[in-house]
Parts: C-alpha cells; structure tokens; sequence
C-alpha cells in the first residue's frame, strides 16, 4: 500500500501514537510497537529541577531508528506560546516537524483556528512541516493550508472524550478540498473509530487515550492497527452502495422451494 | 566576562526563584539539573538560547530561564 | 486468539463469507482467501438441465479443506421448504451445520421468527447445528436458543442493504444473555460495520454483498479480515469510557508557557 | 437392470414436464443432467432419495423429483 | 385536521398517555388535560384488601366523557393471562378496547410477539379491539394485522428507557405496509421523539415516563402535545429533500458585492 | 412562557423565517402567518433597473407592524461586504438589526468566523444589534460574542441540505457558554429539527427551505410553531434521564397473573 | 344453598387465605372490601363472574377469587 | 438648482455602463428607476447616499452607484 507521505517524511503506517496517561514507559513502548506505529507525538515541559538527573528522559526511552518523534505545542492557549514551543522542540534536535496546537481554552479543550492559522504562517516560514490540529470546519482546514500547513488534523471529538467521529460529513469535506494529508486527531475512543475516519478517506489518525485507557491497552494497540489497516483498505476498495431496501444475495432462478 | 568571581545573583529558573553564583553561565546552569545536554533545550527571557553557545551565555540577574525536555503527551 | 467454536466446529477466523453476486468464481475465491475466511455459506437450487454437464459446479471450485461449507436455506418462505432445504444439503454431503434463514417476504426479506424457531426445533432434534438468522429481537434470539440453535444470527440491517448495525443496543443485550455464540448476518456495508459489529461482543459476522458489492472486491476482503481481528482485539481490549467533557492528553504540570 | 422396456413416462424434473423411459431410475435421471453424482442431492416427491438408492429406485409416472445442486448465495 | 381512528373509536388528539408514575392523581390529571389526550391507559391489579375501601379508586377520578380508558395487559407474561386480563377489563365496564401487551421476560420488558399473535387472535374473535405493543419488526406486526389487531404498537425503544425512536426505518416499514392505525409505544423521552415518531407517519404515540417523570410533568406533558402536533403536521406537509450540498437561500442574482 | 429578547427586541413567537425560494409573496406571507414569526429575514440586492417600477416590492407586501425585518449579508464573501450591505440595510430605514453572514465560499456556504468576528467587532461599534451566522464551534461563537454580537447563529447542518443538527453537542455547549441568546441558522428541514434544536435550550431557530420546499409550505410553517413550543416546553420542562435498561410503567405490587 | 349458617370456610382471595361465613357469596365478600362494586371485576378459579350474579354465586371451599380493578399504569 | 445643461456623462449603475445628463443629481437617477425613494437605499463610490441628501448630490464622471433594495433571501 502507498506510503503515507507528509513533506518528505514517509511512514508506512498510518497511525500515530501519543505519548500521554500511560502507566509507565514500558506499557507505552509495548503499546507502540503492538500498534505498528512509526511516529509518536510528545509534549514539551520543564525539566524537574529536583529530579530530573535520577529520572530516565523519554529521549532514553524512545529507539529514534523506529519512531519518529512529534513535538507538539499542547498546553499552549496562544500564538506566541506555540512559536515558543515549536522553536523549543527544534532546538532538542526534532527536526522541523510540529504538530502545532493552539487550544482555546481548558474548559473545551478545543483548538482555537483562528490563532492557530496565526502561527502556522508563521513557523510555516521558518521552515516548520507545521501539522496543524483544528477543528472539523472546512473552512479552518482550507485557510491552514493556505497559510502553509504541511497537514491539517481536525478532531473527531474533543480531546480525550473517545466519542468518535462526530460529524462524518465535515471530515469528508476536508478531505474532499485538501492538497495536503488529513489526518484526525481527536476523539477516537475505540478501533471502530480510526475505522470509519479512515474510510472517509483521511490520510492516517493520531490518538492517544483510546489505547493508553484501555483495560488493556496493547490489546487494544493491536486494535488500533488492525482498524487503521482496514479502514484504508475499504476506502481505497470503495464500499458498496448503501440502498434502503433490501436485495437478496442468492439467485431466485433455480428455486424447488414454495 | 564570564567565571568571575561574582556573588550570587536572583533568576528565574523553570518558574522558581533561584540564587545563582555570579558568572555562572548557562551550561552550568543546565549541568546542575540534567546529566545529559541533548535532552534539553534552553529559553532565555523567552529567547532560544543554542546548545553551542551555552558556556558562552552568562546568567544575568532577574533573567527568566527555561529549560526544558520532552514528556509524555497526546 | 480464542478460535470461533461452534458446536465441535472451531474457526481460527471469525468471518464467514457468501457465496452470492461475485463476478465469477475466481474473484469469489481470491476474495475469500483475502478475507481469511475459513467458512463460506452456499445456497441450494436446481441443478440446470440443459447446462449443468457443461458448468464448473461450486463444489468442484471449493477447496474444502481450507473452506467449511454452510449450506443455507435462503429463497425459502416457510418451515417445511427450509426443512427440506436443510436434508438435501445434508445429502450432498455438507455435514450437520446449517444457516437456517425462514423469510416472511420478498420485500423487506426480514426473517419470519416464528417459523424459524419451529424450524429451529425439528431439526436441532434431527442433530443439525442450526445457524439461525433472526432479527434483533433478543426474545427471538432467546426463543432460537431454548429451540435448540447452536448459534444465534441477528441481522445489522435488512440483507443486501449496506446499512450497518441499525439498533447496537439489542445485539448487545443478544450478546449479553445468549450462551451459544451469536453472529451478525446480514446488513454489514463496509469495514467498520464489522469492527463495530465485534466490538459489541459478537463471536463473529458473515457478510456477501459488502464484499461481492465493492468497487474492488478482493481489497474489501482484505479490509474485511483486518476489521474483524480489529473489533474483536477492541472488544477483548476492552475500550477507554466516553466522556461528555475533554480531558488533556499532555500533563498539565511543568508547563512554562502562558 | 431394473425396470424394463416400458414406455415412456411423464415426470417433473427441476419444475419441467419431461418425458423419461419407462423402468428409468432415479440415478439414470440423474446422470443425464450431471457428471459426478456426488454434487447433487434429490427429492422424489418431497422424500430424500439417499445416493445409494438411486440405481433401485424407480421413476415413476407424477413423479415429482427435483435435483439440487449448491449455487453461490448469502 | 382527520382525527385518529382505531375501529369505531374516534380522537382528536393523537397522543395517548399513561397513568403510572405519577406523583400523584391530581398530577396525573394535570398532564392529561395539559397534553390534550382523549384516551388513557391504565392498569389491572388486585383491589388491596386493607385499604381499598379508604381510597380514591382510579375510576372515581377519571372523567369518563373526557378520557376512553384504555386497559392494558401490563404484567402478563404469558397468553393466557392477557387473556385473563383482557376478560377481566372488559367485566369492568370499560367495553372492548384494550392494549394487549405480552411481556416476555422482566429484564428487557420486551414484549413476547409470539404469544402476542396467539392472543390477538384469541381476543379478535371474543370482539376485542386488540392494540397490540410488538417490538418494531415489520414481520411481526403484519402477523399481528393478519392476527386481528385493531391497531399495532411497535416499540420506539425499550419501556421506561426513553431512548427514543432506534430504529425509524423500521417504523417507517410497518407504517407502509399496515392496514391499521401504526402506534409507537414505549421509550419515548421527550417531546422531539414524539415529533420524530410522528414524522414517519405513524398515527398515534402513547406515552408514561416521558411525561410522569420529567422535571416539570405538566410543562412536559404541553410539550407532548405541541410535538404531536408538530409531526402529524409535518408528514402531512412533507418534508423538503435532503441534499448533501449546501443551497443558497438567497439569490445570486442582484450582488452588488464582491 | 418568556419571550425572546435579542437587545432590546422582543418577541413572543422563537421561530424565525426566511423570505428566499417562496413560490411567490402571497405563499410567503401565508407561511409567515401559520408559522407564528414576528421576525423575518431578507437580502439586499440591486434594484432590476428595467423592471423596478412596475414590480411589488417586498417592502410593500411585508406589514412592518407585524413582523420586524432582519436584514441579513447573504452573498457576502468578505467582512468588507458585509459592512457595506449593513450600512446600506440601515439605511434603508430597518434599524440597527442585521442577520451577519460572512460566507467563505460558495461550494460549502460554511461561514468565514474568522471574517465574521472582524466584521462584527465594526458593526458592533457602529451600534448594530449583530446576530452572527457562525458554524458550530464553541470558540468561535464565544469570540463573537466578545466582539460584540447581540446574538450568535449556530449552524445546524449546511445552508440549504435539511440534514438537522448534526453535532448537537457543540450547541449544548455554545449554550451552556453564553451570555447572549443562541439562534440554530441553517439545517432545518423538518419539524423535529427545530423541536431537537431548541430542547438542547436554543433560545430560538431560524429557517427558509425546510418551510419554503416542503411539499406543503403552509403546513410546514403550522408544524414548526409547534415543534418550536414542543421544543422550548420540553427544554424548560426538563427530559426524564435516559435509561440503558427497561423500566416499568406499571406497578409489580397486586399482579394477580403468573 | 345461599346464605345459610355453615361453618367458615377457606378461600383464597387475592393471593391471602382468607376464613369467609359457609353461605357467603360473591357479592358479600366484594362488599367487603370495596364501597362500589361498579369499581371491581371478579374472577374466581380463573372464569369471570359477571356482576349480576354476585349474589346468587356461593363462594366454595378452596376457590381462588381475585378482585380486580385498575390502577395507574403505562 | 443643481443640474445645470451639461451634456451626457458616464456612470456605472448597478454593474451596467450608464449614460446621464451632466448636471444629474442621485435623486433624478433613482426616481427613474423606483417609484419610492423610501424602497432602496444609495451607495456612491462604497460610500452611502443618505436619503436626505439625494437631490443635492450630484453624479459625476465615472460613478460607480448602487441603487439597492430588499428581496427575498434565507
């Protein structure tokens, strides 16, 4: 199956993993590697002044040969904090990618679009591959790639609700008008979900709770792979027409029956 | 003129007043706190301050500094 | 992964295929081995008379080690024409399993529950391993199963329809009482239908037209497979709670901006 | 050999008015319309005729006899 | 606008309320008028051998010329004892209508359709008008048409859940194919899923928790009214198409801007 | 019941149409009539230079004692247009109210909020009462609400498509969020949108195709008033909770069956 | 025989073993327990007594009565 | 009194090239094309025309004028 390519970076899987509420470093390891994943997104905080030195730091834990790193700007509520962040995260040796979110407030949790377009300008032309999580409006999508996005990742649900795709039609719009790659980023509560985002045919899904709060999360990693694999799968198969009423799928001829 | 012999001076390091000695530079601020530089990037009065200059950059009193790693997120 | 039981028949996969709508008999069988299906369902009719000693039958076609025929009464309209169905299959050789479907009418082709439970009763006594495809009823489904079936077979939506699992809650309140394994039939339009169907806890789903019906088949297959493992790792997993409120996925302590 | 040279005799086959030998059997009906007897089952009058029986069991007139074969189906 | 005819029963109103739940009879009372309703369903239960002499009994409180009683078979959990029932309401002097329910097992409350149908046909024949409460198989409620029932009472969803209407396509399947008055009954919620309800074309909807146990049961119980209203009107109207694109409202013609 | 008050507007009726797609003005008005609106919504276009003088024009057919005029921007596709089309409308003699739509193009119809909260911050200081058309997005309708909006206009579904409310969670939460009166704008097209719609505690619903292409408009105007009242009784009333399990409506206490 | 001075006698009325008078009827035992027998419906050993014949129906050793009316239910 | 002889000069009205006698006031350009002022509103070069000051303002070579009104609209 054709490669997901955002700028030049190319990923054979089109699940992206977060990093977050995993109950240690080896679930979130085992979790990675059961999901197939090739890129994880992590936040940027300060160091803990008392006991970093004793800590392991995730750059410890993460084998950078298999998993690609996504510095994102979480807990970020406005533009000048997200440019921070993402100059922060290409000073640790990220490289230019980003996955940029400017949140409106902690309440809803949800993107703020307008400051995001903002910032996406901006690191766009600092040389960022600015992937840039908004909300389902067509119209965001459009004005982030327009102002440079490399992707655009509109959310499903809010962050952390695993209430799935909320409204299928609007991700479809998105993916029907974009030149870069959709990815959904947001709301995916089970391997059902990631199946149906990716048969509106979005470019890959990034999630984080719906695995690390599973009762088992690398069963449900697995979960994850299996449903991304055949959400693509169906899209590019193209499913059948729906039809309101029913048709039968034996012949008719050749019945001995009543 | 840095590694003087400076007496301590006030910054603001990861959101905590912190007393420093004065001419203490950058890097050794990072050292006091991470064993490792690569894990780290550093912000001064909310400029970035480079890896490669950071035996060259002294703390000045009232600077706020930041530094800080990657930790797990969604 | 547990295998499908079924009676004393055991299935590493847990999706069965139809036989019906396919192109030709090669898409038919690539499709199944895409699908990893180790079980197809065939319907009984007529052999033609002028042109049968001309035709590949199907069971010249199938390779039954690799494929467990179920032999299935659809086209009949009434007990005694499904009893009669379900002897001949038995006479050609096809074992004791059985898909009983009993249809009420050729418009909605919904099943007739009442003859179907009675059908049901003369032929699990006869030592038939009744399959029965019923609604969503969980009291039919119950009835089915105090009849004697050895699996319960609730419909997602009307057959050849694509619509998907119309009412959850009741193939989750079959699955919930049943004590022989339940299998969605019918209705399934694309992959997440499947992976929605496993989800709720369903043993396995057999699905036609979504497959026969897609612009390709043998990829749907293949999206099929994946949905399936999917939905049942998810079940098996056991999914992240909804929350009608976000919850952040980074932490909230450490951060250095606004 | 069962059944003799009689004369002609009108069953239903498969739903047709057809026209058989008399002293035909079930399995000379069958292998008229098939190559290999073990991809069919058949109904006589409603009754399952067991493969084995088919070379002793006679046609005979009325006959309603129906020979079923597996098609591709949901 | 036509009023709702069952046999030789005539309504106004299209909507018919319980009278279970209520805080109390002067509540109850209250919501009747409040919701418009002319005919109300009530319950059968042995006299309480202590107190009944002390009490307001139910009739005693219903104004007959106001509100048709309509009793029901609620409890029964077998043919026999609807018939029972039904017997017994009719001694009652509550003449020939009744509202056949046959429960099949307490934890779903979902009705038994088999010993329905046989008790249908049991009281069709004594003289009964039988409303009979189904689930929403289009199956079943043609048996029971067949059976003799004055009108069929597919379920919105399960009794006391107010989940509303789960499956509309397949109300909307009964209502097509019925030749007697469609109700829905049971898991209405609120005043929406009367509208909904209605929408599809049934011709009544009964009612009890939405009402009796919303916050404001008389403020609730206009609501009802009003809902009912609302869709009768609307199917009567027929709605506009829907359309997955948008369509202005306004003219393109005469822009004197950009 | 509470009027609706918009500024210093009130009215007692919470629907409010539109005048586009109308057979013509006689049909119009008969709708405005049975839906019970004291408010209308209309466009500004150029006078047809050839045809004006011998034409009705709205402004005579429309009795201004009876129905407040809203002005809207539709057609607009920049904040520049807008303000032009409010000044104008002002000056016209329609007051300080103005429906603002700032579209961002004409394949969605979906609103530009990012244009539309420039445009409101203006007009509002130019002393309009702005009732901002916006899409779902909590953030964007409480930063039109900053800006200085008399109302905010949520979005059910596209402009035109009749497809109802399709995320009713986000207007819950613009609701739950706002101190100015929230209006669903766009989406409706039967009556139990507007019942769905103003039960999530909308403080009133605008709408044109639902009522000027349903098969019957004049009917469709009657069922909205009252899925209008059906929706805003019920709201103020309070739903009974949903239940996944049944619940009876009848008492267990006297059964006299088995 | 109505009315005449037997001994008590035990019958099941609405599911409780209840002592009524020998001779008792329908009609005394509803009384009993209600103020309007326009209120109830009686059955006893499972057949409906119609109202009319309240008084003339003797209760009997072992019969199972219910009375019956309605309450509030959805 | 505005509106002396001038000959013809060209404005845009409404989208299309129109010619006007030199000397036109807004007022004279808009009852040729309304019966009621009170119907339409002026916008001159994106600049309104209050309705007070139609006949004291002149049109002028090149004008782009907007006469406007209300139509049906969602």
């Amino acid at each position: 199956m054709e490669p997901l390519r955002i700028r030049d970076r190319v990923f054979k899987s089109r699940l992206i993993l977060g990093s977050g509420k995993y109950k240690d470093y080896d679930e979130m390891i085992a979790c990675w590697e059961a999901s197939g994943t090739e890129c994880v997104t992590v936040a940027l905080r300060r160091v803990d002044l008392k006991h970093e030195r004793e800590r392991r730091n995730l750059l410890d834990v993460i084998d950078r040969k298999r998993f690609t790193i996504l510095p994102n700007t979480a807990g970020c509520y406005n533009a000048d904090d997200a440019l921070r962040t993402a100059r922060l995260a290409r000073e640790l040796g990220l490289g230019e990618i980003l996955k940029l979110e400017v949140i409106a407030d902690e309440e809803t949790l949800l993107p703020n679009t307008a400051a995001t377009i903002d910032a996406t300008r901006v690191l766009a032309k600092e040389g960022f591959s600015v992937w840039a999580y908004t909300n389902d409006d067509p119209v965001a999508a459009r004005a982030l790639e327009e102002a440079g996005a490399a992707a655009v990742m509109p959310l499903g649900a809010p962050i952390g609700s695993g209430l799935g795709i909320l409204n299928p039609r609007n991700i479809a719009t998105i993916v029907a008008r974009a030149k870069v790659p959709v990815l959904v980023d947001a709301g995916v509560g089970t391997a059902s979900d990631v199946a149906v985002a990716m048969e509106l045919g979005v470019d890959a899904v990034l999630l984080n709770t719906g695995v690390a709060k599973a009762r088992d999360p690398v069963l449900m990693a697995r979960a994850m792979k299996h449903a991304c694999e055949a959400g693509r799968l169906a899209f590019l198969a193209g499913r059948m027409p729906r039809r309101e009423m029913a048709a039968p799928s034996s012949p008719k001829e050749g019945r001995f029956t009543g | 003129m840095r590694g003087g012999s400076g007496g301590p001076l006030r910054v603001v390091l990861n959101g905590c007043e912190t007393d420093v000695l004065g001419g203490a530079t950058i890097g050794q601020l990072v050292d006091r706190v991470v064993k490792d530089r690569s894990r780290v990037a550093v912000e001064r009065n909310r400029e970035i301050v480079p890896r490669a200059l950071y035996d060259t950059t002294d703390v000045s009193p009232g600077d706020v500094i930041e530094v800080v790693t990657l930790v797990g997120g969604g």
